[in-house]
């Protein structure tokens, strides 16, 4: 099995300041190796860093000419920095598919939950559910949303939240989580990813509804595989889990959330 | 003389803007085995432990057969959930790791993790971390009954607090470990693991050696520690972790070839090598085999890399055997 | 909400193929000076000892006046020629010297160098290595006597056989030359420069702490080795030296953290740094000020680089002065 | 002083499987910085590299649109491999002009001898003296030789030498240097660049004929300027100078040989 491939870019656009959507061809990465939407890969940032990146898919599909892979990502230090200033054309040295994602059923209803730069991979769900499910999305402004119109497009509702206030209601999304339980919680599952503290009130919020809910959990990483045992996740049993292996996704209620 | 000052010095004009095809090398076969301890492997090259799980991983990318050994990941004598996260933090060119020894326990390895590797053509070097002598006996026992090739006595890994550091900064204690490793490792060679964070290295691979020890292997990691400047938090949660990966490069190979002065037992190297390079220079201070850990991060196929870049440079040298190389530096 | 969905979300359609301007940033001013053992330097930058010379070559690109500090290279009693060459290899992130002290000798430094540095607005700290106590006595004496800001005892070279790395590796020998240089150094504040190579820096630290050391600074270079797989001989004419450099920058800050938390006298801390996010690491693991060595090889402006960016990450942290850094850490 | 620039690549070309030949724009570099030729650049080889590569000034010249200045160096390890790896419009982080070159006065007459990749330099010397001077030139072999035409055209007389024969004289350089000598020793002085094995035979030749003779010494650098100490090269006299600040050339008289 092959798991390293260089994919070339095939675009590039600055999605805002911070975030840049890349579409990367892939080989047959995508056929070989996805199993749901929700899982990442691992990039090589240059030559200086020792460490490759985890980037969520946001979505792929398989091709003839070469599978297509689409990743929106936020310059945060270095490497995203380095990611960044890759040109159309400028090939990277890929590890993926990876990790277990959201196993979304086709006719499943889905509450799909994301915020900020959890937001991207939220949409390859939104796409394997024929338009039935409902999106909540949170940024920090609205200079900072993205990927808008996507969901607007594979969804069947769009609620969106910013911490300012500045688009959409004014606060955090686990709000209009409740606020969209309350009237219709007719869901198979809730899904979501973002930061921590995020996640740990939606869960609140499934739970109290008694709705399902599984969350991608961002957690550091070395090998991306499950071998140096590095990308910790607490459980509730005491164990501790994997997000490169186990998960990034896991069932809210495995999660440890008091560490 | 005139005459040659006005020949023509390039008969074709070439064109200058491509880099011209090398002179084609045809490389001799090198015999790639070495025997360390008595254990012969069919390649020098070997996977440090804890950083490949015990292979099923990376065994999905390549045949495990195609290395020469793996240290699987260290064991204890209780199933051991390890550190909080934050485990690990980048550096330059290195890594900081704070895993704690995350195991199943010996037990669950022998009866699950050791049948799977043993499909493979590899010798399985198990690595053991005790908090106290008594441990290491047991564990000793039960693995040489199990029957792996070779036996890793971690005295120095600084992610965990009992033990663990304390026997690899002390040559009395480390030599007491050493002793009962062996006296219950039966038939199966112990190597003794050192740590690097210590004045003189010299005097506990000594120690080591005078209490019985068949091999042993450096460098552990050495302790470091990052802080993310705006939550002024250490990146990892134990605040301090383990530093490996090529920035410790050039402080293993020194502590190699100090070691390897100083005790006839041969020596495994390891410690930031992540090309053929690497590995030969580690070979000439004086190891018989080598380990890669952290480059497998960067490159799943980096054990490999090594490999095959090894073979080059000893072929290249004219060598017909890799082990050829090992102790072949010559000091000012 | 249904309006609110329907809305239009981006106003105009921007140019997605360049990177949109960041918003503006206003950043209110810091107080950059910080005060080591009763130096008030104008800012926490100092460059390190043995890689700025006296000052006169980087002098030419820029006002030595915009340093806070600078450690002069390392004076003996008498004039060394230093060791042979080779002496320096590169390692990833890092580099190996094995200079050796070489330098005119403590008199000339006061007749020559010290006047030439005197012209600028910047702290000149004077570093000395000795072969016996008595030696450092007397550096110390000639060197207080002609009014340098600060004096730097290096107990920790680890490229000259004699004295150097073993008074910085005992405790005891490390006390014995503080006192004998605090006792010759009239006015002037002594800080000892302690080496990494150790199993336990506290140790070291505590007994100058002990014999009346006004600060420490730390680290010194960590012990390495290259050897050329082609030649088989070390890059070295030593065969080893003193590894410094970003690979070391974790080693150095889990040190100076150490250090701080078991001394009360100030830290200068130093390993690795190159820009202003290393320099803050650095205080906030306990140093008082910071100083830049290796990075000065790739780029002549680091200490300007170092300064610059640390004043920004104080004004965007909303520090009125740079001082609120030093021992902010917050370990787990 | 600026000592530091970011200087454009204007051509490359590859001389040989080895060697890469770039002109770079150097903005007012050698305006400010040029003493004679010989000095040498210090370059930094990406990022992954600490330190920068010393590379002599082949040939340079003032430029009202930005100072042209040539390089000429051999693929060896990392940061020359990465070096040839630029393309014509790339830019390069270089420090100089640095060091001492040759003394060369524009109405003397020299003998110029290059060894290998210690040719590139002479070239320069050789255009500094209006065609007066003869090359003594020295490769592994033919296939390796470089600048040929060049040292043709700017020297009154050029002499080759190959190590294995397969152009010019078979053998070393230091035998034609013997040659000419015998001929005619009517030089100011005998100008070498090259392996230090090469020097110290030149040295010794020119010694016996009692023509001044200069060498420029190959050592590896730190800092490039005279502050670390690094780059020592031992004198007859007992101290020790430094390669980038005291030279890169000697006088070869000066120099203690039997290191
Ligand atoms: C499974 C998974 C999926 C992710 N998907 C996305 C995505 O789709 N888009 C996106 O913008 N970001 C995503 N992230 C976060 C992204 O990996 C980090 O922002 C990125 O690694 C930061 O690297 P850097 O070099 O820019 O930052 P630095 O701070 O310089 O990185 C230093 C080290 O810390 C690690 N690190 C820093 N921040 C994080 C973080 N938040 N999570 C994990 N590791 C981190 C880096 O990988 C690197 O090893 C994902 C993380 C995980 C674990
Ligand atoms: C004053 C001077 C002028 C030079 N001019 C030229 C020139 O015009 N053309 C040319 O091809 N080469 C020249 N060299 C040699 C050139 O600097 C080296 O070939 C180059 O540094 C090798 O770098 P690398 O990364 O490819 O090799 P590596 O072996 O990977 O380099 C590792 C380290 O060793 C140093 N190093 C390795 N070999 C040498 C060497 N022979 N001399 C000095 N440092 C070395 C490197 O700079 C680097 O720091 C010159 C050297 C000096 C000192
Ligand atoms: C994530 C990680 C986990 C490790 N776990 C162990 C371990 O369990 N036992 C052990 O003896 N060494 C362990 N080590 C140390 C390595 O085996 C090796 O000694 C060290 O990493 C240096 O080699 P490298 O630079 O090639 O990684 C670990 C290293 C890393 C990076
Ligand atoms: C070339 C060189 C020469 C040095 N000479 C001295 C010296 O004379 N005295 C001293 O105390 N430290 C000396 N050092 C150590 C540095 O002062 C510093 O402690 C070390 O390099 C770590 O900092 P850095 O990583 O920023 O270089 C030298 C370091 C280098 C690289
Ligand atoms: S990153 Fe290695 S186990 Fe998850
Ligand atoms: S390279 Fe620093 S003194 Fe010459």
């Amino acid at each position: 099995m092959k798991v390293e491939r260089k994919c070339k870019i095939l675009s590039k656009e600055w999605l805002n300041h911070d975030a840049v959507q890349l579409v990367l061809e892939v080989g047959d990465m995508v056929g070989e190796s996805f199993r749901n939407p929700g899982q990442f890969v691992h990039v090589k940032c240059g030559e200086g860093l020792l460490l490759r990146r985890p980037i969520s898919v946001c979505s792929c599909e398989e091709n003839e000419q070469g599978d297509r892979l689409t990743l929106v990502f936020e310059v945060r230090g270095e490497g995203t920095e380095w990611l960044s200033e890759r040109q159309v054309g400028d090939t990277l040295d890929v590890m993926g598919l990876l990790g277990n994602g959201f196993p979304v059923k086709p006719k499943g209803r889905y509450l799909l939950v994301g915020g900020g730069i959890g937001v991207p991979p939220m949409l390859g769900c939104a796409r394997t559910n024929g338009g039935k499910s409902t999106a909540v999305l949170g940024y920090r402004s609205k200079d900072k949303a993205i990927l808008v119109d996507e969901f607007q497009a594979d969804c069947a509702k769009v609620l969106l939240a910013t911490d300012d206030g500045s688009m959409g209601y004014h606060g955090f999304v686990d709000a209009l989580v409740r606020q969209e339980l309350t009237e219709d919680k007719n869901y198979d599952a809730v899904l979501a990813c973002g930061p921590t503290p995020m996640l740990r009130n939606v869960a609140k919020v499934a739970d109290e509804f008694g709705v399902p809910c599984l969350v991608s959990m961002e957690e550091r990483m070395g090998c991306g595989v499950g071998a140096c045992l590095v990308c910790v996740c607490d459980m509730k049993d005491g164990t501790r889990k994997h997000a490169c292996k186990d998960g990034p996704v896991f069932d809210s209620k495995e999660v440890d959330w008091d560490v | 003389m005139c005459k040659l000052i006005l020949r023509p010095i390039r008969d074709e004009k070439p064109d200058r803007s491509v880099r011209p095809a090398a002179p084609e090398e045809n490389l001799p076969p090198v015999d790639m085995s070495v025997t360390l301890a008595g254990m012969t492997m069919k390649n020098p090259v070997v996977v440090a432990s804890g950083t490949f799980g015990f292979g099923r991983e990376y065994g999905q990318f390549y045949d495990l057969s195609e290395l020469g050994g793996i240290c699987a990941k260290g064991l204890t004598l209780h199933r051991r959930e390890g550190n909080p996260g934050p485990r690990i933090a980048e550096t330059p060119m290195g890594i900081l790791n704070s895993v704690g020894l995350q195991n199943p326990g010996v037990d669950a390895f022998i009866e699950t993790e050791l049948p799977f590797l043993r499909q493979y053509d590899v010798k399985v070097i198990a690595n053991i971390s005790g908090n106290s002598p008594e441990e290491y006996g047991i564990m000793c026992e039960k693995l040489s009954e199990a029957g792996v090739d070779m036996i890793e006595v971690n005295i120095s890994c600084p992610n965990v607090k009992a033990g663990g550091l304390a026997y690899g900064t002390r040559p009395e204690l480390a030599a007491e470990v050493t002793e009962v490793a062996k006296a219950h490792a039966g038939k199966v060679p112990v190597m003794v693991k050192l740590s690097p964070n210590v004045t003189d290295i010299t005097e506990i691979a000594k120690a080591v050696e005078g209490a019985g020890a068949d091999a042993v292997s450096l460098i552990n990691t050495l302790r470091g520690m990052r802080i993310d400047i705006n939550t002024r938090r250490p990146i990892l949660k134990m605040n301090t972790g383990g530093l490996s990966g090529p920035a410790v490069l050039p402080v293993a190979v020194r502590m190699v070839w100090e070691v390897s002065n100083a005790v006839k037992i041969p020596v495994l190297g390891m410690g930031g090598i992540s090309k053929g390079e690497d590995a030969a220079q580690m070979m000439l201070a004086g190891a018989t085999a080598v380990a890669v850990g952290t480059a497998l991060f960067a490159d799943p196929y980096a054990p490999l890399t090594v490999r095959d870049g090894l073979e080059k440079i000893a072929a290249r040298q004219g060598l017909s055997a890799v082990s050829q190389l090992t102790g072949g530096v010559k000091p000012w």
